[in-house]
């Protein structure tokens, strides 16, 4: 019995860019990097967790980055401060760091919202003495890219800011390359990663029912030993192996 | 509203009896999972099991399915929409992996059984027969592959045929679950009571469908899926309350049940016991939560047993 | 998420064509009122209902109807319960009070028609055929007081009879309105489509039922009732995509429509046109919003008529 | 087209006495005495609109009372100061005021949460030169009793306040009689007022659907020239004769 629904007082909710929130409240839960939270929405027609990558945990403060995309991240970003939500503790597989060595380098590869939970992971490596830089894409306008504590290199469709491409044209163009690679993205994002650097480590999505492993609404196809196999993207995920994951679907 | 505490409170809670007695199985009380909404490991990460009337597994086939492709899960006003498939490992993992982790609560374990015909039912019901688990509940909404796809559970005569069949290899307790996608529910639940059934659970989910207006395409990869949650409540009720007056068979109650008050309200239907299922997405600790309330709201009207709670007049 | 005016914009909304013709007659867009849930003088308090695609009336009778006894209404999780019983002054006083209200109006009328046996649906669509209203609605989802009161809408024989009946009387254009609690809608639809009818409307409501545990009963004095509003709406959708796939004739469909969105999922998923039901009861210009609503979606996401709004992949 | 929904924004909402709360917003529809407004809830479990009575209108404010008896009026009475809520403007048939005369007399008899709506009426009449008492009755605590411009005859189930017993028995007791009687309350006690006194303006309630007329919900068996008629209480009501009024539901 070591999972729970808290129920949290919102200290700060705003826009940081067009369609994209940061929410942040008090949470005594320790997260890895990767995991997320499920938030649960206060209107009653709307039942489902919304899950939400941790960004960043400094102390007892959580902060977690999202798109208002529908009308669940909608509502969220209606909230104001004060006002009280459910949140789940820590759920899901967050990055494997375990064999990461002191001194090597790794390169974190993010697109538009699926940047927000590469800012933790970057601040973990850092203390693991791994030697971090980011690869950091968006549509049109950037954000979070100053909270980023080591090199950025910046890409964006339509050359508003940075590179004019995306982050795999950059990562060629550049010739950038390192011992570890992490994402998070879009789909087509994650696979073009995956075919580039295969021992990547992806950060993957799916509609979700529970969020906490009791209903197989979230899988994600992978190979295994012995064939492919439906995994929870909510337990046994977020986090997967690039070369794992098979794209099909 | 606060609570009413009469008569009973004074003779102390302990005159309070919520034990049920299913088909010759005592559950401490009426409330169980409902199938596919509750994993032992994962709930169990929430509260202690122990404390529930009994606990009900996912569908569990022969051999490995795959369930369907991705998305799985709508979310509907007030409900969602599901199409796992009935993704699970089959029988053989199910009784090495699962049932170990289920034997450690102290709580009767109900095993609910898929199959795309009938000798595939059959073979699980087998091999579950051998094992100590407490009941079975046969879903029989699967379609039937050998007659086109048609479910089971929409036909009487095919219900009847699969529920005979099972009946006649396990001595187990029998439970069918019934399907709400069909025109008169009374007359599946005849049919499958006089094939042999012990006890009947009902609704299993609506058929129902999503469109994502946007990308101009169903929500579902399946396109369609069941419906569930507080939306299909009052269908769920009048089901419960029709297939009461149609068999004599205890009823499992289940459709949308969030509060200890709608658990109630299907228990006065008709229902012996109740399963909750969506409420545990939303709340992992909804079946806990729900038998707290329901023993709360038998303090407050005072009533002694699970029992006596029924409708007044008829 | 703001509207954003694509190419359509630029030449301007005269270019947006919402009319629909549904079974030969001309609507100025696919939006009608919910047999039931509208009433011209209290509706038409709220907003014109001439920017209506249709009026849709409440059943109407060959003698007067008393309907059921109160509570008549019970409120359930996104949704309502309602047991009316089709009170109505039958088709003599409607055509003297009411029509004359609904021609004022530059809308066509649909007047729902309702019976116990076919003989009364027949006299009352004879009686509706003299005078000049545009389409015709038969609600099967009547008891037949003959076959012991099981619903016309619930038999394919039964509801091939009535509407061949009903055909041959007259030369108005015939939606006939499908019942929901069926096991196979897709039978039904096809057996009216080949009896004749013009037109398709679904769903009626769901069977549900409430009850209030205080006072141990049923909320409804009825008992049970139907069950609308947007907790069923996934199962209207599905139904109308299903019998899009099994007949031809156009489709009005309904069930929990509250938005302009969902007015398109509707017509996404195969209908022709749409009814706005039980939102009404909540927003009593509903049905004008909705209207309002489907064209900034047409605006933005660039269809120049309801026919273009269709899924993409099948 | 002379109806509407409006949003007001709550001036306040209060507690008055245990279980029953007064609600004030600014509204500048005219309103008669016993007609009532519906009140939309704000969360979306719960779609059907609350009737309420006018208890009290002054210059653009109006108050409403209202008894906290299930879901929706414990929601409604959660709202605070400054919440904005969706409210109708007035419907249904007040009390017939037109043949009133001058310098004749009107009883008000009220039980409970049914009080209310004659407290406007009080004033009504009391314009319009009619000599008014009211007769309240109350399980227990009672409310509003001093905001009566009028003379007040107390009653109480439980002996709490003023006689002990109910509002017909004090009549009873004391003789009470009127040139008008008006009534509101829980059915039980409109019934024995009409019996009592036939030409009595009663304010039944009912279960409704839409509220305005169009769903045909809420209907009261009334005796008319031809028969009986089932009228509706949202529209043709909620006051009626108490002659006309049949019990038999
Ligand atoms: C493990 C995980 C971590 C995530 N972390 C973040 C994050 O840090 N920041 C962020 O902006 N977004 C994140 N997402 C995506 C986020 O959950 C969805 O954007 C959000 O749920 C959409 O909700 P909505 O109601 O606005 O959208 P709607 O489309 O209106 O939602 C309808 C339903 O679909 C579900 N849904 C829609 N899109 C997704 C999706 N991509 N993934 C899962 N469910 C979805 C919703 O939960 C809801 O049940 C994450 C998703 C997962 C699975
Ligand atoms: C014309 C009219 C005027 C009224 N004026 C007042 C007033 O001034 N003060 C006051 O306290 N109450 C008044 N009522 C009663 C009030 O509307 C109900 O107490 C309230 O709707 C109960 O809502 P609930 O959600 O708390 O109760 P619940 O029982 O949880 O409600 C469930 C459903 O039943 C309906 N309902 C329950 N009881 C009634 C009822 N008695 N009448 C109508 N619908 C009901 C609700 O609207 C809702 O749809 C009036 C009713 C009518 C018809
Ligand atoms: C995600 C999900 C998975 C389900 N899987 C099964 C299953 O494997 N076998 C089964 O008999 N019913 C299954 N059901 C149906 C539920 O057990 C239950 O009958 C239904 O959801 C109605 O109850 P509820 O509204 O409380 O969820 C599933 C339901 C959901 C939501
Ligand atoms: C109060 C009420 C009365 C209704 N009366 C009728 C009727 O007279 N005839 C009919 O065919 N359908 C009737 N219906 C069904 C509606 O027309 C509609 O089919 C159903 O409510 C589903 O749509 P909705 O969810 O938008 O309300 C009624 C529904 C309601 C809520
Ligand atoms: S969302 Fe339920 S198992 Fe992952
Ligand atoms: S509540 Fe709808 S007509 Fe009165």
């Amino acid at each position: 019995m070591d999972k729970k629904i808290e129920i949290v007082t919102i200290l700060e909710n705003k826009f940081i860019a067009k369609d994209v929130c940061e929410i942040s409240f008090n949470y005594s839960f320790d997260v890895e990097p990767g995991q997320f939270v499920n938030l649960y929405l206060n209107s009653k027609d709307k039942l489902l967790p919304r899950p939400i990558s941790v960004c960043r945990k400094e102390g007892d403060l959580l902060t977690l980055v999202y798109g208002v995309v529908g009308k669940g991240t909608e509502e969220l970003s209606s909230y104001e401060k004060g006002c009280k939500i459910r949140v789940s503790t820590p759920l899901g597989q967050g990055f494997y760091l375990d064999q990461v060595e002191r001194g090597k380098s790794a390169m974190l590869i993010g697109g538009g919202i699926g940047i927000p939970p590469l800012l933790e992971l970057s601040y973990a490596l850092l203390e693991k003495g791994v030697r971090v830089e980011a690869v950091l894409g968006f549509k049109e306008q950037p954000f979070l890219i100053d909270d980023f504590p080591c090199n950025v290199h910046l890409a964006s469709d339509e050359g508003t800011v940075g590179f004019h491409g995306n982050v795999l044209d950059l990562i060629k163009a550049k010739g950038l390359n390192a011992d570890y690679y992490f994402s998070c993205g879009p789909k087509a994002m994650l696979k073009a990663v995956a075919e580039y650097f295969p021992d990547v480590q992806l950060s993957m999505e799916e509609r979700m029912g529970c969020g906490y492993g009791a209903c197989l609404g979230c899988v994600c196809k992978t190979k295994e030993a012995d064939g492919i196999t439906r995994k929870k993207v909510c337990q046994d995920g977020p986090v997967f192996w690039g070369r794992d994951v098979v794209w099909d679907e | 509203m606060d609570l009413y505490f009469g008569e009973g409170m004074l003779s102390g809670m302990n005159n309070l009896d919520m034990s049920v007695n299913i088909a010759g199985v005592k559950w401490k009380n009426p409330i169980t999972t409902a199938s596919g909404t509750f994993s032992v490991r994962e709930s169990g990460a929430f509260y202690d099991l122990s404390e529930l009337g009994a606990l009900t597994t996912k569908g569990v086939s022969y051999e490995e399915w795959e369930g369907t492709a991705t998305p799985r899960i709508a979310e509907t006003y007030g409900g969602m929409l599901n199409s796992i498939g009935l993704q699970n490992k089959g029988v053989g993992p199910f009784i090495e992996e699962e049932l170990p982790l289920l034997k450690k609560y102290d709580t009767p374990i109900i095993v609910n059984v898929v199959g795309k015909t009938i000798e595939e039912y059959c073979r699980v019901v087998e091999r579950l027969s051998e094992t100590d688990i407490d009941m079975l509940e046969l879903n029989i909404s699967c379609p039937n592959i050998k007659e086109g796809g048609i479910s089971f559970g929409t036909e009487p005569k095919m219900a009847f045929s699969l529920v005979e069949k099972v009946r006649k290899i396990t001595k187990k307790a029998l439970i069918v679950k019934l399907s709400p996608n069909v025109t008169d529910i009374t007359e599946i639940a005849r049919s499958v009571e006089a094939a042999g059934a012990d006890c009947l659970s009902l609704i299993n989910t609506l058929l129902g469908m999503r469109i994502d207006v946007a990308k101009r395409k169903a929500v579902l990869a399946n396109r369609v899926g069941g419906l569930s949650g507080p939306a299909i409540k009052p269908v769920a009720l009048r089901m419960v309350y029709e297939v009461r007056r149609a068999v004599n068979l205890p009823i499992i109650g289940m459709g949308g049940i969030m509060t200890g008050e709608d658990a109630v309200e299907f228990l006065m239907a008709g229902a012996d016991a109740i399963s909750v299922g969506t409420a545990s997405l939303i709340d992992p600790t909804a079946p806990l939560r729900i038998k707290n309330e329901l023993r709360e709201f038998m303090l407050e009207y005072n009533y002694k047993s699970i029992k006596e709670i029924e409708l007044l007049e008829e």
